[in-house]
């Protein structure tokens, strides 16, 4: 298993390639994209920022509960930070399980403690030139038009 | 004691720094850090309760510091 | 969207190619490979076989299902037939969706369908040189030493 | 009325082929092909109520069949 903060885009098949093992009948890769929207507004690119050095550490201790959870070390994950272009991904997790089921659930978990735990911050930056520290805990604001 | 003090995204923006040192007396807090940061200028935009770190880990309001750890204030996650 | 019944090796970069949207902030790619060993003997490798036009139209009415049911026409998946050796993928799913969610829920109700509608079967190929049809339906044997 | 029937599998080995045709009298059903697939060596290992499909779609045992059909009986599925 391997998790890592990189700077560099993400190599997906090489993702792959480190969970490839005979012993695996499923193989999960999910990639968090940038969006041109959200929330109503059109987003430009995503400035991504990050607490580094805890960020690398909070990762593999993510990692490693996933390993011990779900019995398998095939994970792979990277975070990408800096500015990304639309479409661009900010991160990606590979993961490979004797059984589908397995692999689905290890996938989503590891996605959903990533996005809670690790200290990585983004700023959008929106058509009007504006950009905008993210708050996921704030209220919602009113839809726009 | 001493202990360095870590601010980002919209945290660094409010008080307009990323690092900083406190002098803290022995036994000091996490509160009492807090507390200290909020007397800087841009320091009463801090949140009463923010995410904190001691060395790498989460930590809690109640956690003691020790000379040379490093607290990072950490404002609400927006990672994947 | 797009579904086919292929006799080539899958190429994974390519199905991610086509359901990348900047609508999209979740791409899930689901990938069934050939595992060593199935109720616990050797596998040396498979031979998928299938009605071919059949599975072709079954694929397609599951995929159509799905766009229908998700609300998103990025949906591509391969299922290859042949023999195939250990660790090579049998079929693979690429789906993207604006959201986490929507793309594990679109994901995984597409295997399962898949696993459950298209007439394809696998004679699998063991140690000892037999070989046998896979019958999901049947009861378990007992388990082997 | 002449329709082909399709084996596959496990059901092609049992019956030692893959493709035949079937004269069957007008209005007759997937039930009434399936006993005439009985009759043929090897056919009494065709289970009770294989799936089928008609026309490369799904079909019920009591389902009518018309002149030309293509009836596939279908092994239990194993794909993925």
């Amino acid at each position: 298993m391997r998790s890592a903060i990189v700077t560099r885009p993400i190599d997906l098949q090489a993702l792959l390639a480190e969970v490839a093992r005979h012993a695996n009948g499923a193989t999960l890769l999910f990639v968090g994209t940038v969006r041109d929207v959200n929330d109503g507004r059109a987003v430009t690119g995503i400035e991504y920022s990050a607490y580094g050095a805890m960020a690398e550490a909070e990762l593999g201790r993510i990692v490693a509960e996933a390993a011990e959870r779900f019995g398998t070390t095939d994970i792979a994950v990277e975070h990408r930070v800096g500015r990304l272009a639309l479409g661009e991904a900010s991160v990606a997790i590979a993961v490979a399980h004797p059984r589908r089921a397995g692999a689905y659930e290890l996938s989503r978990w590891v996605i959903e403690e990533l996005k809670h735990r690790i200290p990585v911050w983004k700023r959008e930056e929106y058509v009007d030139g504006t950009r905008e520290w993210l708050d996921p805990t704030a209220a919602k604001e009113p839809a726009r038009p | 004691m001493t202990v360095t003090a870590l601010l980002f995204a919209s945290y660094a923006d409010a008080l307009g720094r990323e690092q900083l040192s406190l002098d803290l007396p022995a036994g000091a807090t996490v509160r009492d850090a807090l507390e200290r940061l909020r007397e800087l200028p841009g320091g009463t935009s801090l949140p009463p309760a923010p995410l904190v770190a001691i060395n790498l880990a989460y930590a809690r309001p109640d956690a003691m510091l020790s000379p040379g750890d490093e607290l990072a204030v950490i404002p609400p996650v927006a990672g994947g």
